[in-house]
């Protein structure tokens, strides 16, 4: 298993050099322009000259292999002087983001607590509401249970996250006064009073993720389990006289957990991509709003960026998914 | 059975290999191999019924499918029916199928859950026949009543079932296209044991109905004696040993076919009594690593020292008994000549 | 007659400020959010108004305008003007005297060094600033003293309050941004996210596109101010929600630019917890209308070009038709409520530069129908007029924006009324905006017959921007489609206009040739369109005093006057 | 032999409608799926008004505006007094088949590729890698992308509406497979372990009739699944692409785009967002239904029950 680990990790990166080309290419070819973010006001030949201090009317080639360089040469160097105080990356041109002409990996890095914080957790108890729902709902089919979580998983999937999201800021923020519709992203929590408004400010958008997120997980699971219900091993263990609940609980939740668990581990980049429309709503500003920002104003370093994280850890989380599986179906052998 | 009239061998099996690859390291090096089987040879007569025993994990299931090609043989060749089954290409291997069929250790999982009686009876007649539906159909019921279904249950669907009469589908589909030769690959095991006897009876009486050969793999030995006409004893992707079956079960040669036989309980008590149990030692070796010299060497009663150092050829010792053991080896230079694998494509396993 | 309104405007911002004013930062915190983030607090560097304002509560130029739009000096000792001699006689040189004592918030003295520092930092040629517009015919910037700048003109600077003026040219430390020259100014991030300034705050966190938290500055130059310790801006979100946060929930006292529908503005009116304000300056939302070919079947590089004349949109009678069948009033109506007003002019402020040109302002379709006949275009079998066997069609792109899909929507029914088939198309404003050449739907490229946006100028001098529809500034293959001129209009006359207004000193007879031009834009030609005069709609908290909305300058402009009412 | 014993087998499909009928919520989710086909392309023959009319004198249009529902106008008018029943209908034309189509496509290729990379191990890396990349690309600029390729092409060979439609379902076809895909994949490689696939091979049954007999209807549940959850996310994504500018032009309704449109008003006309909202909500529900029962009734197991 470890020398599998390892042998697709190597492999993910020529796969990962192919995908950052890919991303580049199609970032550079999409029709927008850094250029749409500067006021109309700004002359033409001024617009020019901030595009040419940018970097952007460079070929795309050298763009590229400027970008591979910083990423992997300069980044590194950078985090390598954080830590021990050394001196390496000098003078070395890092990724910098054309919208704010920082550091793109600054930026990052004070996007990812929150962005953690709330979709992390979102999706965490998005998990924790679907198994259990799941299993039951599949365990009664076609009980009162399972209709109601049916519907509510079901309308939970077909309304939007910028519609949950308002219903729940004008009832909860605006009619009931109880938490603020604004997340507040310079909050520490240091004492109660501010684990509680933390806690506040969390909830309406955790709410609105964790229904979506529950809503999708739960249907994959209620038809797995079904799935799984209807096999003979099933009628064999209760033959056995195997107890209901050990019939359920560890022979097919065992087997029903396989597909679900790729669902699972597949969806955890996603908790890195943010939420876009949610953060927007509740103005949580984490990676999702960070990148559709960068689109918007086709900030070509930090999209190219944000992008090649988000497909390192999708290779990554393919992975724990692939072996995930190859623990819970011990006929799907790796070595 | 040497006493009737000399029947050609239906099945030749030479030199059959099939190694399992083992790769490691990051760079995936081809590192070594799984030999499940390694090297054997038979001939499978027309009409006879082939036993084929030994421990779990000896290699029989494999050797099996191999010789019916759904694993890819690594050296040998498999000559049924006058054409060599191991080198055909796709195209004329599926062309070859219908003489060849297999019945599947686990009627449940050998059986699509989402397919009807019909249909998987059919799927073969499908495949392989240009028959109008109501010729098929007519085909299906035959089938049915040949194995013992009543035919009402047409409609119906593999969970409906109980274990034997989920054999007796995957009988009638094996038989549909009409095949020489079937692999029964351990057929009863996942049986009830009253079950067990119906379904091999069933085979029996097909077989005399229809002339059918049968490679029949089991590790009950019993059953094997009731049904096998010769009966080949495997250790460790080797044949140990290849006798009629009256004869082995009498008087087994190969120290491993003495120490299998001995685990069958004798029905007859006065014989019983006399009968000892050989319980060997160890393990079984893995297969990715078998000694050197004879497989059997690391755990055999009687073991020599020629027999970590060369490999016994399975050798005809007695008329129609073929035996790989350095105990019965007449030629005094049989080391040196065992030894080599230059004699890879002997014809000892041939009966007349 | 500067100095006098300059003065007014002086006194009017005393007026404001109000009497109980205790001591600095006594009033805790206030809390500011914006729809759009804050990227960076160096304005010239910066990519919207945005960052400008924010960044005005610490930078300061050294003179800003007022909610009049009249100059007053901020770092400056008094500004400067002929009559003082501050101005040269020919208007090629202007003199400015810093206040004494002035400190950054580091306690370091402000001088001559960092004025001239800045204009080297916002003119270096390498640097990308977004503001080089401000300092276009600066020839040099010297210092006389410690406290004296003299700003040298190429030619005659007729207004000379361009540099160094308003929150967009905003006084750099010399100490702090030494190293960022040229193209080392993006990568000096700490400097462009943390600036030391001499304004009422001081950056103490900052996050990208996210929040900015500021404290009081110990060292600005009104020790009483500003009242409060602490300032917070956020941002991101949509309009409504941030105009609900601050009317409705109350979470907030200050958002800036609330563009909301007007149903909502009146459904937040009773709200208790804030209340909005707004001002009008210059922004015009236009419809403008193609003077060339925008036909696919001509080959790219013809397509939109002055080659080939517009077929339809060329007769005067059909743009003037089209624009008569608007309803400017119902427009306001659905879209901007308070915040909006119907306009007929292209420069709709300051005052003395505004046209009285109103005849559009009431929709006449019969008589745009009539005037359709009289070109020509007559009703076809299905209701859409036709000529020569030509269909009456307009391509109408926008970008996307909900008021201005409801626009599209509404005027597309007019135009149907006269006979007019109509197709919209909605863009999304990186793209329209973005000016790539690659793409078929920029508006400058303009691969329609109308096109739909705002725009507005900098400051409160017209010049530069009626300036822009010479002949020779419409956008083209040759440029990239880079220009300014969008609806290709090329009238001779016109650019003798521009020549002329170039060279003219006086206020009132610049205003004439400004009006004769938007005129010659609007009423005489129908070249451009004019629907709303787009004015700035801003909520406030009840309990947050001293707010003035200033539209020609930073909104946050007298953010130091701000105050806790108790 | 009797003419009973030689009867033909049942259809399966007879089997299949038999057990559909017995589940209820299916039953109920294709009459309510079937009364919303109706609503939408039966409807406007009944309520000819134009969805996108608006009143061009100024007053009566102001006066028309935000209209509760009324026997004029049923569902009430939107903020330009257009007749919301009218918009209500033409855009459940577009969102329907847009949901449909769209979903059918991604479930083409998830199923497509899934049972691909899991049945043929040498194609199982590459694919995957390519199920990454896919799963790795920024969505909005991909769709700038196809938009700014295919749009004038597509326009001039299907019309603008027929292009449009092409390109949306296409654009929302090829972005959602993935996951589809993963879980299909999964399935197949168990699948392609059972003892009934190897007995398929001894009978000489070719791949492809291998992969449409045995392997695919037994990953019918996770395909079901996913193209209900596809239907959602596809209207709702086709929402996301007018609104992005990306989709039909911008007076065309479709219901994610009056939900969008709507949510601005939601304090003072609720109901805006209500219908949009119930259709979306009753079309996924009915699916999800038809698929729970289709499922059911493809399934041998649960049918003799």
């Amino acid at each position: 298993m470890l020398t599998y680990t390892i042998r697709r990790l190597l492999l993910a990166i020529p796969t990962l050099l192919f995908i950052s080309l890919v991303i580049f290419l199609l970032v550079d070819l999409a029709p927008g322009s850094p250029a749409s973010q500067i006021p109309l006001t700004v002359p033409p030949d001024v617009r020019m000259k901030i595009l040419e201090s940018m970097g952007a009317n460079d070929p795309v080639h050298v763009r590229y292999l400027l970008w591979l360089k910083q990423f992997f040469v300069v980044e590194p160097l950078v985090w390598i002087d954080g830590v021990f105080g050394t001196t390496h990356a000098e003078g070395m041109q890092r990724i910098l983001s054309w919208q704010s002409r920082s550091p793109v990996f600054d930026i990052i890095a004070e996007r990812m607590p929150q962005t953690l914080t709330v979709v992390g957790s979102s999706y965490v108890l998005g998990v924790l509401i679907a198994l259990p729902i799941g299993i039951y709902s599949a365990y009664r089919q076609y009980s009162w249970f399972d209709q109601l979580g049916t519907f509510i998983s079901m309308v939970g999937f077909s309304v939007p996250t910028f519609f949950t999201g308002l219903v729940l800021i004008l009832v909860f923020a605006v009619n009931l006064q109880w938490f603020p519709s604004i997340y507040d992203t310079s909050l520490r929590v240091t004492d109660w009073a501010s684990f509680v408004a933390q806690v506040k400010q969390m909830i309406m958008p955790v709410m609105v993720l964790a229904l979506y997120n529950a809503a999708q997980i739960s249907r994959y699971m209620r038809s797995s389990m079904l799935e799984n219900l209807g096999q003979d091993y099933v009628r064999t263990a209760r033959a056995k006289g195997l107890g209901e609940q050990v019939v359920v609980l560890k022979h097919v939740l065992r087997n029903s957990m396989i597909p679900v668990v790729t669902v699972i581990a597949l969806g955890i980049p996603t908790i890195f991509g943010g939420a876009i429309i949610t953060e927007q709503v509740f103005r949580v500003n984490g990676l999702g709003a960070l990148l559709i920002n960068a689109i918007h104003g086709s900030d070509l370093p930090m999209v190219q960026t944000l992008t090649f994280i988000f497909a390192v850890l999708i290779v990554i989380f393919n992975l724990v998914a692939d072996i995930l599986y190859g623990i819970l179906d011990p006929r799907i052998r790796y070595d | 059975m040497f006493d009737s009239a000399p029947r050609p061998p239906l099945v030749q099996v030479r030199d059959l290999k099939m190694y399992f690859p083992i790769y490691s390291g990051l760079f995936r090096r081809h590192s070594g191999d799984v030999k499940a089987v390694d090297g054997i040879s038979f001939d499978i007569l027309q009409g006879e019924t082939l036993g084929l025993v030994g421990e779990s994990g000896c290699g029989k299931s494999t050797v099996g499918r191999a010789l019916l090609r759904l694993y890819e043989p690594t050296a040998g060749s498999v000559v049924i029916g006058g054409t060599d089954i191991a080198s055909l290409d796709s195209e004329n291997l599926r062309k070859a199928r219908p003489q060849m069929q297999m019945v599947f250790q686990d009627p449940q999982a050998s059986l699509n859950p989402r397919m009807s009686l019909a249909d998987i009876i059919g799927e073969p007649l499908d495949e392989h026949t240009d028959w109008d539906a109501q010729k098929k159909l007519a085909r299906i019921y035959e089938l049915m009543d040949a194995v013992g279904l009543n035919r009402k249950f047409a409609n119906r669907y593999p969970h409906e079932f109980s274990g034997g009469q989920r054999q007796r589908i995957g009988i009638a589909r094996a038989l549909a296209l009409k095949p020489k030769f079937i692999v029964c690959d351990e057929p009863i095991a996942a049986l009830d044991v009253s079950i067990q006897a119906q379904v091999v009876n069933l085979l029996e009486d097909l077989q005399d109905e229809l002339g059918l050969t049968y490679l029949f793999i089991s590790h009950d030995l019993s059953m094997v004696r009731h049904i096998a006409d010769r009966v080949a004893v495997m250790y460790l992707g080797r044949i140990a040993e290849l006798s009629p079956r009256d004869a082995l079960y009498a008087r087994p040669l190969h120290p491993y076919a003495e120490a299998l036989l001995s685990a069958v309980p004798e029905p007859d008590p006065s014989l019983a009594r006399r009968k000892e149990r050989i319980i060997l030692k160890g393990d079984v070796p893995s297969p990715a690593n078998p000694p050197k010299g004879c497989n059997f060497c690391t755990r055999c009663p009687r073991v020599m020292e020629i027999c970590r150092q060369v490999k016994p050829e399975l050798a005809e010792v007695e008329p129609g008994r073929l035996v790989a053991c350095h105990l019965y080896s007449t030629s005094p230079d049989a080391g040196s000549t065992g030894a080599t694998e230059a004699k890879e494509r002997n014809q000892q396993g041939v009966s007349p | 007659m500067k100095l006098k309104s300059a003065l007014l405007g002086a006194v009017a911002t005393l007026a404001f400020a109000p009497a109980a004013f205790a001591e600095r930062g006594t009033d805790g915190n206030v809390k500011v959010l914006y729809s759009q983030a804050v990227s960076i607090m160096n304005a010239y560097l910066s990519n919207g108004t945005k960052d400008v304002e924010v960044g005005s509560l610490v930078l300061e130029p050294l003179a800003g305008f007022d909610n009049e739009g009249t100059v007053f000096p901020r770092l400056a000792d008094g500004l400067p003007s002929v009559e003082n001699g501050g101005i040269a006689e020919d208007y090629t040189s202007i003199t400015w005297k810093l206040k004494a004592g002035l400190l950054w918030s580091d306690g370091s003295p402000v001088t001559a060094d960092d004025v001239v520092f800045t204009a080297e930092y916002c003119m270096h040629p390498e640097g990308g600033c977004a503001q080089a517009a401000r300092y276009e015919g600066v020839s040099s910037v010297e210092k006389i003293d410690d406290l004296t700048v003299k700003v040298s003109f190429s030619t005659p600077k007729y207004n000379p309050f361009t540099a160094f003026v308003g929150a967009t040219s905003p006084i750099l430390q010399k100490a702090q941004f030494a190293n960022c020259l040229g193209a080392a100014a993006p990568t000096c991030t700490e400097a462009n996210f943390k600036p030391i300034g001499t304004g009422p705050f001081m950056v103490t966190d900052f996050k990208v596109n996210d929040t900015v938290e500021l404290a009081a500055n110990p060292n600005y130059r009104d020790p009483a101010k500003p009242a409060f310790a602490t300032l917070s801006v956020k941002g991101g979100g949509d309009a409504a929600s941030a105009a609900r946060a601050v009317m409705e929930t109350g979470e907030f006292d200050y958002a800036c630019n609330t563009q909301i529908n007007p149903e909502l503005q009146a459904q937040m009116k009773p709200g208790c917890k804030g209340h909005s304000v707004s001002g009008f300056g210059t922004l015009v939302e236009r419809i403008e209308m193609n003077m060339t070919d925008p036909s696919a079947d001509l080959a790219e590089g013809e397509r939109s070009t002055a080659k080939h004349p517009h077929p339809i949109l060329s007769d005067m009678r059909v743009r003037k038709a089209l624009s008569m069948a608007i309803d400017r009033a119902l427009l306001v109506e659905i879209g901007y409520g308070e915040a909006g007003r119907p306009t007929c002019n292209l420069v709709p402020a300051p005052i003395i530069y505004a046209s009285d040109n109103t005849d559009c302002l009431t929709q006449d379709i019969e008589g745009a129908k009539a005037l359709l006949e009289e070109a020509g275009w007559t009703v076809g079998a299905d209701g859409i007029r036709e000529k020569d066997g030509k269909k009456l069609k307009m391509l109408y792109q926008t970008s996307v924006n909900p008021v201005r899909q409801d626009f599209q929507a509404v005027i597309k029914g007019w135009w149907n009324e006269i006979g007019v088939d109509v197709e919209l198309k909605s863009i999304d404003a990186g793209v329209y905006f973005g000016g790539d050449p690659g793409s078929p739907d920029t508006f400058q490229k303009f691969y329609a017959d109308v096109e739909m946006y705002a725009n507005n100028f900098d400051g409160t001098d017209p010049e530069p921007y009626v300036a822009q529809y010479t002949c020779e500034k419409a956008p083209k293959p040759e440029s990239q489609w880079q220009g300014e001129n969008i609806n290709r209009f090329c009238d001779p006359a016109y650019d003798a206009l521009v020549a002329e207004l170039l060279q003219t000193r006086e206020t009132e007879k610049r205003a004439e040739l400004i009006k004769k031009m938007n005129d010659m834009l609007t009423k005489d030609t129908y070249t451009i369109v004019p629907l709303v005069d787009r004015g700035r709609l801003s909520a406030h908290s009840n309990t947050l005093g001293g707010v003035v909305l200033n539209v020609w300058d930073s909104e946050l402009w007298n953010a130091s006057d701000w105050y806790r009412m108790k | 032999m009797t003419d009973v014993a030689m009867e033909k087998p049942r259809s399966q499909w007879a089997d299949v409608w038999a057990q559909f009928k017995t589940h209820k919520g299916a039953l109920l989710g294709l009459v309510v799926f079937g009364l919303l086909i109706a609503f939408v392309f039966i409807g406007p023959l009944i309520w000819t008004k134009d969805p996108t009319y608006i009143n061009p004198n100024a007053a009566e249009m102001i006066k028309g505006r935000n209209k509760p529902p009324s026997l004029v106008s049923p569902l009430g008018t939107d903020q330009l007094g257009r007749d919301m029943l009218a918009r209500m209908m033409k855009g459940g034309q577009v969102s329907i088949a847009v949901g449909l189509v769209a979903m059918s496509i991604s479930i083409f290729l998830g199923t497509l590729i899934g049972v691909m990379a899991g049945y043929f191990k040498r194609l199982d890396g590459p694919l995957m890698r390519m199920t990454d990349l896919f799963l790795a690309l920024p969505l909005l600029p991909l769709l700038l992308v196809m938009v700014l390729l295919f749009r004038d092409p597509l326009s001039a060979a299907f019309g603008p509406e027929g292009g449009t439609f092409l390109l949306i379902v296409t654009a929302i076809g090829v972005t959602s497979w993935m996951q589809a895909a993963r879980v299909v994949r999964g399935e197949v490689l168990a699948l392609k372990e059972r003892e009934f696939v190897l007995a398929a091979r001894s009978i000489g049954t070719p791949s492809r009739r291998m992969i449409l007999r045995h392997i695919l209807p037994n990953v019918v549940s996770p395909i079901m699944v996913a193209a209900t959850l596809g239907i959602a996310s596809a209207i709702i994504t086709e929402s996301a692409l007018s609104f992005l500018g990306l989709g039909f032009p911008p007076d065309f309704p479709t219901w994610g785009r009056l939900l969008f449109d709507g949510a601005e008003y939601i304090q003072q006309y609720p109901q805006r967002v209500i219908w949009p909202g119930v259709a979306i909500s009753l079309t996924v529900l009915s699916v999800n239904y038809i698929g729970d029962g289709l499922r059911d009734a493809l399934d041998p197991r649960i049918r003799g029950r």
